[in-house]
């Protein structure tokens, strides 16, 4: 069965800077963004000032479709963070465009136990504006098809 | 260059040290290891120092292995390589001492989880670093990177938590004859499988327990070594690998490429095989890392891990024992202690003294992964010189 | 042993790199040291890393070294022994290669104070570390640890504010041609005096400015030599020295016994002595420092050290220069960088290639201190190969 | 001219555990305590469970007079600590008892710019009870005699 996935109190946000600005920032238009290189023309991602395959300096976020596969996860079940109580999936995701560049996030809307390596999901946001901090939004991702469905979907692709 | 010799070892037993620091820790584990050695060592024969400390809490680390151990007269290094530190000592040690320059170098790992560290200083402290930027906000703890690549490789391979299991509950009863372990007591599969899960597929004994402690070896050239013991232990092989620190850029999520790299050179200076090795200690900070790392070491073929652990080969009456130590598992796992701790654990089967003892070991072999899957670092020992 | 020469060295301009971290710093000093290689370095040939770093605020260091440069089939060391770690990474490096296990070995060293750590997060990191509880809540602040034996020298030795506003005015000087250095403008004596006191003896002029940056060079073994350079220098000594790290257990305040410790080890490898050395960068993190080091490093007699400032003997004219680079004082002092840039300069010394260009010197001396004072790491290099 | 301490109003005081305890506490009793080995009969400082001269772990406290001399001094002059405002003097007391152990401390009641090394001073202990740390006893120095008259006398040792 699928959990509707209710928004913590609170998350330690990142404070990002140069090149990580725009990851963090890009669910402002809704839009997930991945470093690019122009050169090999090979998405990456943490973003960073130069392709890690290539070494090209000539490197820039582009928006990507925000939809992609479980490559793998675990579900935490100790409150390690006490901000996020257990249990919950954390997930990384290979990205339709290209899959061997991977993004770790948490996948919600989705009951643990129902989750499947392969799965399809896509991205969404969550905007945080921390008092004395700065403005993100966190790209979090969920089942394809959303919702009640998605337990279903998953377990057919398992 | 010029054979190098290992004459001593000794360890502090590990566990939460409570009443000692590393300044208390450090100077035990050198004392017990120059009891170990054959014919007396007068500390003043050392020449200089390796010490292998992940974390600094207690000051500044050479500082501290010199004032606390006396050693005010020698050179002293610290060396840090994630959880690979305690076998990076013994690499750069050998290395002096290989060179000429060094006859007696003293190899020492530490380290102290303090239990004074509360959530919020550990918070103030994630935030200082620039990677867990990556990690923290979205609740990617530092366990969850060894159980993302569990899960791929339980997916790929058709090894189950029960192979997992069974990696835990031979390292438990290994344990119970290690005087220095941390955790003497038997479980059962059924146990590990019952057991409250950490993350997925990780249950509580699945991982290893928080640990301090420190373990120090003596390396000595081939021409002083008969000074120390009539019975040296031969440093054969020393090997360090590295790949990608972001997760997000290793290929393959079923194997760790640092080990694969450590591994291909060890075997290479030692002129040996993974088929050769009698005995090793491998960095199991989490059940799955064993199997994945029998792969990686070349001790059985890809995926082929969990028929090796349902055969029973890495037992103590298997035919290739796997950390008769107990490992990190259940001897327990001060980061910077644990590769030297294993070479304490080799040093003594390749001598006949240990508490497991095999029949006539020649070859051993000792490895960690850490960073957390960034770094690898191997050592052959072998009674054979050549 | 093996002979080890070093054939390459370059290093990135220090300053506040406030739009540069570690990763970009590192790979920009390895790229002007594979530069300077006169016949060219194959970046494949590298066959090992040596990675002095103090502080790890961008994580785990040996990764980012192999992470950044794409050197990801090599192992990589990180060395940490606080400011003298630079030329330790060099002395580990150089023992690697003179062993005859690598033939090829980088040392970087490079360092990023980060603008981002504001006061209370300095305060949450320094309550993680032990030590400092002894220091902290009297106000005792790590530049006046320094104040404190300069104070004391000045007492006993009869030396004066003006002699240390000296050294800076002379490094300060030297920096003016060196186009990696932080602060290149000419300071006088009355303006070193007269500025704000930061802490007593020390004004804004006799400290080393907050500095990032990174330096690199590359050893290799008398064998492979001539494949990079028809001009080696030779590394002919190597030395570290510790002291107890309290204070309050250090005998003398008026010497650094660490410094004559690795001095006298560098010394006896190279074969030679104090008079035999025509450069030297000595550390100056306060200018005091470089007054105490000239003692006790045999370039003059003990309280001797006012007399030879005075005297213009350590200026580029005179007959055994000090710091040509500028010296910490001046070209700055990005911690784990530091001693690797002094082999940066004193390699152009030696091959001719100086912005203060000596007449055809033969012997280089490197020194650092740290921790504040209870390590002292010193590199001698020479054109002469025995 | 002498100036007259005044206590800040805040310290970041130390959390003793072990052989620290008793030197940050034992000023509730206006001692200052200093280990002393057994074996070879020698006061040494910081406390630690050796002895670092002979090894010897036969160590304890022993109070001492709290009396010693200036070994160095330095004033601070920067506002590295926003709770210490500068000027403030940090001085290398040398005990009595054994000059050649040597107490870290600020020396206090006294005009920074006649301090002299060899001064004589004499502890005295400042009370901090952190909320949510632990009571301690901060020693302290100042001229002997103290008070008004401390300039003067340590002008004539210089
Ligand atoms: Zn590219
Ligand atoms: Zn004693």
């Amino acid at each position: 069965m699928a959990q509707t996935y209710t928004r913590p109190d609170f998350r330690l946000t990142p404070t990002p800077e140069g090149d990580d600005v725009v990851f963090w920032t890009g669910g402002e238009d809704d839009r997930l963004m991945i470093h690019r290189c122009r050169s090999c023309e090979q998405y990456f991602h943490p973003p960073a000032p130069a392709c890690f395959r290539c070494r090209s300096r000539d490197v820039a976020s582009e928006p990507v479709s925000g939809r992609g596969r479980v490559a793998t996860f675990t579900v935490n079940r100790q409150p390690w963070l006490p901000t996020l109580p257990p249990p919950y999936v954390i997930v990384l995701v290979e990205l339709e465009e290209q899959p061997d560049v991977r993004i770790f996030s948490q996948l919600v809307d989705v009951d643990p136990a129902e989750v499947r390596i392969g799965d399809e999901v896509e991205v969404f946001f969550e905007h945080w504006a921390p008092e004395g901090g700065t403005e993100v939004w966190l790209p979090l991702f969920r089942p394809v098809p959303p919702s009640v469905d998605a337990a279903t979907v998953s377990g057919e692709d398992a | 260059m010029r054979r190098v010799a290992m004459v001593g070892a000794g360890m502090t037993k590990f566990k939460e040290h409570f009443d000692l620091g590393i300044k208390e820790l450090v100077p035990m584990a050198v004392s017990e290891m120059a009891a170990s050695v054959d014919k007396g060592l007068d500390r003043s024969d050392i020449e200089a120092a390796w010490f292998g400390e992940l974390t600094t809490s207690d000051g500044f680390p050479a500082g501290i292995l010199a004032d606390s151990c006396g050693l005010l007269d020698i050179p002293v290094t610290r060396v840090e390589n994630a959880c690979a530190t305690g076998n990076d000592a013994v690499r750069n040690a050998m290395y002096a001492v290989a060179s000429g320059i060094v006859d007696v170098a003293l190899v020492v790992g530490a380290d102290k989880v303090r239990e004074s560290s509360s959530r919020s200083t550990f918070w103030e402290w994630a935030a200082l670093t620039r990677d867990v930027a990556w990690d923290y906000p979205l609740g990617l703890v530092a366990p969850a990177n060894f159980a993302l690549h569990a899960a791929r490789y339980l997916h790929e391979s058709g090894a189950t938590r029960e192979h997992m299991a069974m990696v835990a509950v031979k390292n438990h009863r290994h344990a119970l004859t290690n005087p220095k372990a941390q955790l003497r007591f038997e479980i059962t599969v059924e146990q590990v499988l019952r057991a409250p899960t950490v993350v997925e597929p990780f249950g509580l004994y699945d991982c290893t327990p928080q640990s301090d402690g420190a373990a120090a070896v003596l390396l000595v050239s081939e021409e002083v070594a008969d000074r120390y013991t009539d019975r040296p232990v031969w440093v054969r092989g020393v090997g360090l690998g590295l790949d990608r620190v972001m997760h997000q850029h290793k290929q393959d999520m079923t194997s760790f490429p640092p080990t694969v790299k450590a591994a291909r050179a060890a075997y290479a200076m030692a002129g040996i095989g993974p088929a050769d090795i009698d005995v090793a200690e491998v960095h199991d900070c989490f059940s799955a890392v064993e199997l994945i790392s029998y792969e990686d070491l070349g001790f059985c073929d890809r995926f082929g891990a969990a028929a090796l652990v349902e055969s029973g080969a890495t037992t103590f009456e298997g035919s290739r024992p796997v950390n008769l130590s107990g490992g990190l598992k259940a001897k327990g796992h001060p980061p910077g202690a644990t590769g030297v701790s294993q070479n304490v654990e080799l040093f003594e089967q390749l001598r006949g003294d240990a508490h497991n003892q095999l029949d006539t070991p020649t070859y051993a072999l000792a490895h960690n992964i850490g960073g957390p899957t960034a770094v690898s670092a191997v050592t052959i020992l072998s009674t054979e010189k050549d």
